[in-house]
């Protein structure tokens, strides 16, 4: 069992809540904006305290209200590609793609930063400023920063939304890697139906 | 480690050349901290590790003996100060300084610079002296309360007040301004500066002291315009 | 062009704001971080106390200093008794005097720089391994440098000039605690004797100047190149 | 509680400080915008001089301040001349020597809000049809406000402890320039009258508690409930 | 003649350039990440200017390098749909979809909160601040701020990005309605072809 989750939490005027479970694989989850995708993400991560529920991926527990565990987001081993980037922006490219590297155990490593900067084109980005970089190439740097985590599990927040399709095609390659053979249970946000249909073992939907 | 003398920085120039003297008949230079007689009493209230405190104003030096800080037969009021009233240099009339002497007249609507008559020791004399004289009335109203004589000084060299009330020594080495007369004696409490050596003071500081009110110390302290007694 | 005296002025200024800074930096920096994070009852108190050098004049501040540092005040009696040292009339004393009244101004630009920072950025740098300590240490202080940077020139000004407090705590003791605005001062209570106030105050302006440059080269070259955005 | 006296002292502290941060401020603001984003020789010179209250002791401000607007003094003439007011020796002249030692910490605070802000929303309001006007006063001034307010603060705390720059160039005259800080400092000068320099204290400080809770209620009022984000 | 452009700008290390001439309705830009989109359409609104060459709009003379015209962003009368979406984050979303409206003259507006409302579906988001808004929301109020403005003109940088199908679909009627009631010029940037191949009068590759 991948994900088991069950989730309620209040934001202003909006209740979100959830619960499902997904076998090994890429669970996609999909719903209209403001739905409360990227908030369950964010309780995945432990980012956001859900009022009530628990998160279990992969075996561990994560959060329980009830049993009052929750551990730190820096222990979850969570990557984690947020819908807005959220590049350092004190940071090049290239400290930005080590971040969670130079963090990681050698043993937790499944890719390197050569793979990455290939299949992601980074190549001339590597000593740019963030803030100077276009739309989709920050959204790569923010696909490759996660990956180079070494995390054991993956949240993605549309990660392809604004890439073009020759270069989707190469991400989708990695991501169907990174599903089928180091097996990482990946939740999975988009709106694009042939992208769901194509890469989720599974479908969540929302709202 | 030599002395350590706190003084009231309208000493600085005088007892300077009296350390210098010092010095001269091969002691250690004491160590010379000017600043306000009011701060400098405080901090020898707070237990500072001083030796000799000379005061511009008997008044701190008796808060400072009440508070026990002061070596029982040390204390000495042996310089004395005449006021003076001045003008900017090239302008204002010699004055005859004497009971209901014309100086509200005199100022118009100018201002009459002087050290803060409720607080500052050369404002309470002049208070106190023009009071004396009947004419403190006639010209409260236009007193510019300074901070320090130094800074009344100031005032009436820049020409923002016409006349302003000083220390003689004040007046005699500031070019931008000239005397135009003196207060008599008897019209306020005398003006004299008394120091002591403080409790743990130590015995080179007591040979200094001495030396400051031997003759020869206080013919140095007449060099700057002081009186002595 | 100096004379050795006044170079020791120099020196010794230099010496007191420069320790001022060292220690009062972090300080400054904790509350800084308490006031833009804390939730804490007091809270309101401790911004308060952060200000009271700001708004009390400075005689009053050394004073104060000299009641809790004096031989017989809560401080002074503690450090004598624990460890044997004085810093009344000594140059340290000047360092805590100099570092108090730049404190309020130091705390004031870090906060408004910590105030700024997206938490969010905070957030990502957990989920990619990082500890509370090491968020802190590789992104929250490297986002507010601005600030630190402010702070530091503020208060290193501040400290350059500050003259109430250290002479009514520690006095006026040549190669001590006479700093360039207490000699200054020195200077401004001999009648005639402006030439030597001008020397000195050109010295202090000469000094912030300096570090002043200093600061904005080193800020500049932090932001200018980051910042990238052509609109 | 308060004797007249007091409360008059208090009366006129208040006048002079509101009116020296009703001025300083667009002057500060002024400065601020030119610092961060203008690009002109000169620039660093304007930075230093705009620090110098800061960095010389308040004293010699205060003499600069009596040289310049004195009777015979550059501005003071002209004042005199053009206008028939002088300042010196007046609650305005206070009020002068006031925002000018406020002036370099609320150009700091500000300008750091300035360079804080997100340029490129000041460009999507000009595509919204906003000239750089509107533009200015609808987006960049509301988005520096945290700065303008600390900046705000920090200048009212400095006026209301103001006291060297303030006795030396307008004196201390009762009704007209013998703000809290000056009564305070006259207080000092006697011996054994410690209560009344507690009393007058005290007073300043609680003046500017006041205006900190006010500062820090507004703040709040702004900041909280945009910030939003739960991460 | 809608669009009559020919630029080029250094940015960094790299040449943007583009030329191309569009008749009347929507222009598709495409092109790949990092080819230069977003920077041609901040040269069309003003924000970024050009080394050299022109930009024409519906007749009107923008920026001429070589006749020294660069006429002020906010007297284009264009109405931009940033990438990023840029709301005004200490303004109220009712107070950001209005900014534009409220300067704008009676005449020039074509269409009123009430409609944009509706059909982006912002009712209950009128008194939040952006801060809190999910990324289709932000989105969607991005979108109705630029309409709202009473532009003669559109550029739309990946406007539909991160919207679900449904929402898509509303949005894509009234973008048609504007390109053919109203004959706006409007330039568009894509990386959907179904997206492009809709609403596309013409096709201008980039990259
Ligand atoms: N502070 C808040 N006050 C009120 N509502 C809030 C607050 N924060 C978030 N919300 C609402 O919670 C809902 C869930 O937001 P979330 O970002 O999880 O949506 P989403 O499914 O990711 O949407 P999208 O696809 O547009 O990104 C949204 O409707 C949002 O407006
Ligand atoms: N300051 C800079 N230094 C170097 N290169 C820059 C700078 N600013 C922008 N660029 C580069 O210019 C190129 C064009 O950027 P632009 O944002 O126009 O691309 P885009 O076509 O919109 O891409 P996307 O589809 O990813 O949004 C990018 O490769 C970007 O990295
Ligand atoms: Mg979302
Ligand atoms: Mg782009």
């Amino acid at each position: 069992m991948s994900f088991d989750i069950a989730l309620r939490r209040r934001l202003g005027a909006r209740d979100i809540a959830l619960t499902f479970k997904a076998d090994d694989g890429l669970t996609v989850l999909f719903g209209p904006s403001g739905a409360g995708k990227t908030s369950v993400l964010n309780m995945v991560a432990g980012l956001l305290t859900p009022d009530a529920g628990h998160v279990r991926v992969g075996g561990a527990t994560l959060f329980d209200a009830a049993a009052r565990v929750d551990v730190a987001p820096e222990r979850r081993r969570i990557g984690y590609v947020f819908q807005d980037g959220r590049l350092f922006p004190h940071l090049r490219v290239r400290a930005n793609l080590l971040y969670g590297w130079r963090l990681a155990a050698e043993a937790d490593r499944w890719i390197g930063l050569d793979e990455v900067v290939a299949f992601l084109g980074l190549g001339e980005l590597l000593d740019r400023w963030p803030r100077s970089l276009s739309g989709g190439e920050a959204q790569r740097v923010a696909i490759g920063r996660a990956l180079l985590s070494g995390a054991r599990t993956l949240l993605m927040d549309e990660p392809l939304a604004s890439l073009d399709a020759s270069r989707r095609g190469e991400i989708i390659a990695v991501i169907e890697r990174v599903r089928d053979d180091l097996k990482l249970p990946i939740l999975y946000v988009t709106h694009d139906p042939a992208e769901a249909e194509r890469l989720g073992t599974q479908l969540v939907a929302m709202g | 480690k030599p002395p350590l003398v706190l003084a009231a920085a309208s000493l600085q120039e005088s007892l300077s050349a009296a350390a210098n003297a010092w010095a001269a008949r091969r002691h250690e230079r004491p160590v010379l901290s000017f600043a306000a007689s009011s701060a400098l009493a405080r901090q020898v209230e707070a237990g500072v590790p001083a030796d000799l405190f000379v005061s511009a104003d008997e008044a701190w030096m008796d808060d400072v003996q009440r508070k026990g800080m002061v070596r029982a037969g040390t204390r000495v009021s042996f310089l004395r100060n005449q006021l003076v009233l001045i003008a900017p240099a090239g302008r204002g009339a010699r004055m005859t300084i004497g009971r209901g002497f014309p100086l509200a007249r005199a100022l118009g609507n100018g201002r009459l610079a002087m050290a803060d008559p409720d607080a500052v020791p050369a404002g309470r004399y002049g208070k106190a002296a023009l009071t004396a004289l009947g004419v403190w009335p006639a010209v409260a109203g236009r007193v510019v309360r300074a901070e320090s004589v130094r800074a009344a000084l100031a005032l009436v060299a820049r020409g923002e007040a016409p006349y302003g009330i000083v220390y003689a020594t004040d007046a005699r080495a500031e070019r931008g301004v000239r005397v135009v007369g003196t207060f008599p004696v008897g019209s306020h409490p005398a003006i004299t500066y008394p120091v002591a050596l403080l409790k743990g003071g130590s015995a080179e500081a007591e040979r200094f002291r001495r030396f400051l009110i031997s003759p020869a110390g206080k013919a140095i302290f007449r060099r700057y315009g002081f009186g002595t007694r | 062009m100096l004379t050795p005296e006044e170079w020791a002025i120099v020196a010794l200024s230099l010496r007191v704001s420069g320790v001022a800074m060292a220690v009062t930096l972090p300080v400054a920096f904790g509350l800084a971080y308490l006031l833009s994070r804390g939730r804490f009852p007091g809270r309101s108190l401790v911004d308060a106390v952060v200000h009271l050098p700001l708004v009390l004049p400075p005689v009053v501040t050394g004073w104060l200093l000299l009641l809790a540092f004096g031989r017989n005040g809560p401080v002074g009696g503690w450090l004598e008794a624990a460890f044997g040292v004085s810093v009344i009339f000594r140059w340290t004393g000047a360092a805590i005097a100099a570092g108090i009244m730049a404190l309020p101004l130091m705390v004031r630009a870090i906060r408004l720089s910590i105030d700024a920072v997206d938490r969010r950025l905070e957030g990502a740098a957990r989920t990619l391994g990082a500890g509370p300590w090491r968020t802190f240490a590789t992104i929250t202080l490297p986002l507010c440098l601005p600030g630190v940077l402010a702070g530091l020139v503020l208060g290193f000004a501040r400290s350059i000039g500050e003259f109430g407090a250290t002479i009514t705590f520690v006095s006026n003791i040549p190669g001590e605690t006479r700093t360039l605005p207490i000699a200054i001062y020195s200077a401004l209570q001999i009648p005639g004797n402006d030439d030597a106030v001008w020397r000195l105050a050109g010295l202090s302006v000469a000094l912030s100047l300096a570090a002043l440059v200093v600061s904005e080269w080193l800020a500049r070259r932090g932001q200018d190149d980051r910042a990238g955005h052509v609109l």
